[in-house]
């Protein structure tokens, strides 16, 4: 029972019905599983909820499903760089849920960690805030927040091997750890599957329990603000 | 004369101090790093996911998967190190962040912040600010004492969306600087810009401070 | 015949599957691990923060930063990955472990256990066995079927308390096994170890079970 | 103002009051902060609560300040290698609070991270549920547990820099990445400490954050059960 494949395609099959709630990795088309976007994209599955910080850009990342009209939700912290999202969502065609970032982050991190509810400051007398249960801990008030699951999550490392373990590289790693602890079913793409044992045991970053299919594939890796300075 | 961006930037680092772990906010803010201190080892965070944050990358250096949290090429410095994002919020909700520089729409008197949703237009998202003002342990705002058409933005109370309640403890203008010790409610004007006038100042502020 | 310790733990190794992540408890559920087939890739996890456990070292291999959660000098294996506490339970807590294997000092006949703690005894306290049986996909319990005295372990209702409530899937003992479906309430006699006979596990079985 | 200190005793200058809050890293003796216990013990400092997985054995690690009955209580997961604490727990002498392992790893994560709070099905219908706040998910019964925080926190790592980045080895790691988080000042003791920059930024296990003061200090690494097969 190998956990690799050989194509995006491959590593997603099965797995792309309608419905599903798909997270996928990423802060803004940093460190996003590009091939595994296109070939859910390409497996036509309809009426998604997509958790994920952003979604993408016209016709890049989270984007591509955007412009198939597949995705129904989005769970995400900022989604500005996105004209069609813009226009669904002002049309009606597309529900969106706004999370803060690090909120987003916990609640993920929580769901696949066994953990249904957690208390946080964070947007506490905000518009986050209406509608949740506040509590108060050593005088202050907090807001719980739930963990958060999904039937599939779509993740991007650097390095990764059979066994599912897997490593970052720089802000490329942002949500993809936390998403492969909460997708029911975890698939990775990667730069380059290595040989077992050629990854140091003192430095995975996520072991390959959390990950349950991955696949070598080529990312184009899009910038969207390049900035430089003089050499 | 009211200060420049460039000024009012210089003068929300001199808040800075040697050791301080900071997170610089999009726009303005950006440019406080450009005004650390030679000497004094101040640490950038990007919450998404970096401490020891570098200098934009020359041509050469660029690496699409080392971004900042305003999506920009940046680079690495011998102490830096990455982190996930639950990770990097986890320092920001738990207070270890010392300092956090963020821009504002609308900041009230008793402190509230309003920097993220205009109702009626597209809304693009909260991003981290909301954590940022709810987690690190001093907040200043850095805006335009007014808007375009000459209205106050420190105001008595938000009538934006709030990012977060009773979270600013400094406020930079073009004007001047305005701040409150932890736990005091009001704000007390510590400082003009150049040939900036009480009278002025005060006529462009709604908010209900202490001017003496 | 009842089988011995050993031959219990190759009893409880058939529900082994390949690609299985697995949590051996202390005593008995070690020796699970020897009885792992050829062939079969299964990854044990020890909770104090390693997957892929490898097998005792020898003298030169000792390492004294690495042991098991039983506080025994182990070696890695090439798929091994090392993490904190924290992820560790995480990974127990949110379900990601196929199988924990435990010992037991009481079972009863809805799936509790009791395993940790003997009132009026000194307490050394529940370890990582509450988050376990909490946590785990799917539970056995590895006992001698009756104590000292001869009184029945697998019974109604347990007297000491409780490690967890309704959690145990299996139960494998020196005289026979019993194991539920997820949902069920009832355990069914599955398999008698040699020679022992209905009677005998019968008369040694206070649980409530169904028999045929 | 560095963050290196020259010895144990120096690192934890200034820190050791009466009636300190202190959490000690490591699991059973592996990666404990032997010289850091020991200067701890030698501040002479009373009534502490410790927070630690264990209590050490008699006469190492925290069976030192046990032996001087610097501990008033101890809140561990197991506490079973230790004759002196038996005693002065049968005899009333030191205070006991067990909390699951995962519970606790949770807590003191949690109490670094500004949760106050968490929900955990670890211990439901058991002892360690009772006169704890309990709340439906999904129709499943949950636990309402609460952060840990600690005036004083004192790890073990690998290798160290002079920025307090931290990286650590094998099962060493175990509660200090998290102690590292929950404590108001943490004092790392490392086995090497290496140039700012000769950690891998993308292999940092604790960022300098976390840690405000730093030692180079010796080990012991006492083995609690060496266990060996035939070469």
């Amino acid at each position: 029972m190998s956990k690799v494949y050989p194509t995006a395609t491959s590593a997603l099959e099965g797995l792309c019905v309608n419905g599903l709630t798909v997270m996928s990795g990423g802060f803004g088309l940093c460190g996003i599983p590009e091939n595994l976007i296109a070939a859910l994209r390409d497996s036509g599955a309809q009426n998604l909820t997509v958790i994920s910080n952003n979604a993408g850009v016209d016709g890049f990342g989270l984007g591509q499903l955007l412009e198939t009209k597949q995705i129904t939700k989005m769970v995400s912290s900022y989604v500005g760089e996105n004209k069609e999202f813009e226009r669904q969502y002002l049309g009606g065609e597309l529900e969106l849920e706004f999370n803060p970032q690090g909120t987003l982050a916990e609640r993920i991190r929580a769901g696949g960690s066994g953990i249904p509810g957690f208390y946080t400051k964070t947007g506490v007398g905000t518009l986050i805030g209406e509608g949740k249960e506040h509590k108060e801990f050593n005088g202050e008030t907090y807001i719980l927040e739930t963990g958060l699951k999904a039937d599939l999550a779509i993740i991007k490392a650097w390095k990764g091997d059979a066994e599912g373990n897997l490593i970052y590289k720089a802000t490329a790693r942002n949500f993809s750890p936390m998403m492969a602890m909460a997708g029911k079913i975890t698939v990775a793409e990667v730069d380059e599957i290595v040989p077992v044992g050629s990854l140091d045991p003192n430095f995975i970053h996520t072991t390959g329990i959390f990950v349950q299919r991955i696949v070598e594939a080529k990312c184009e890796k899009r910038i969207e603000q390049r900035t430089v300075r003089e050499a | 004369m009211a200060w420049t961006r460039d000024e009012m930037a210089a003068r929300a680092a001199q808040e800075l101090e040697d050791g301080f772990y900071v997170n610089l906010g999009i726009g303005i803010p950006t440019l406080v790093a450009n005004h650390i201190p030679g000497g004094m080892n101040v640490t950038l965070q990007s919450e998404n996911g970096m401490l020891g944050m570098g200098p934009f990358p020359t041509e050469d250096e660029v690496d699409p998967d080392l971004i900042n949290a305003g999506k920009q090429t940046i680079t690495t410095l011998p102490k830096s190190s990455f982190f996930d994002s639950a990770t990097s919020f986890a320092m920001i909700r738990g207070g270890h962040i010392d300092l956090s520089i963020l821009g504002a729409m609308e900041v009230s008197e008793n402190g509230d912040i309003a920097n993220w949703m205009i109702p009626g237009k597209m809304v693009k998202g909260m991003g981290g600010a909301m954590d940022l003002v709810a987690g690190v342990k001093r907040c200043i705002a850095l805006f335009d004492h007014t808007n375009k058409r000459g209205k106050s933005k420190f105001i008595k109370a938000c009538t934006l969306p709030l990012t977060g309640q009773n979270c600013i403890h400094m406020v930079v203008t073009d004007l001047g600087v305005f701040d409150r010790a932890p736990g005091q409610q009001r704000f007390r004007l510590r400082e003009l810009a150049p040939n900036v006038t009480l009278d002025e100042i005060q006529a462009k502020t709604e908010a209900d401070v202490i001017w003496t």
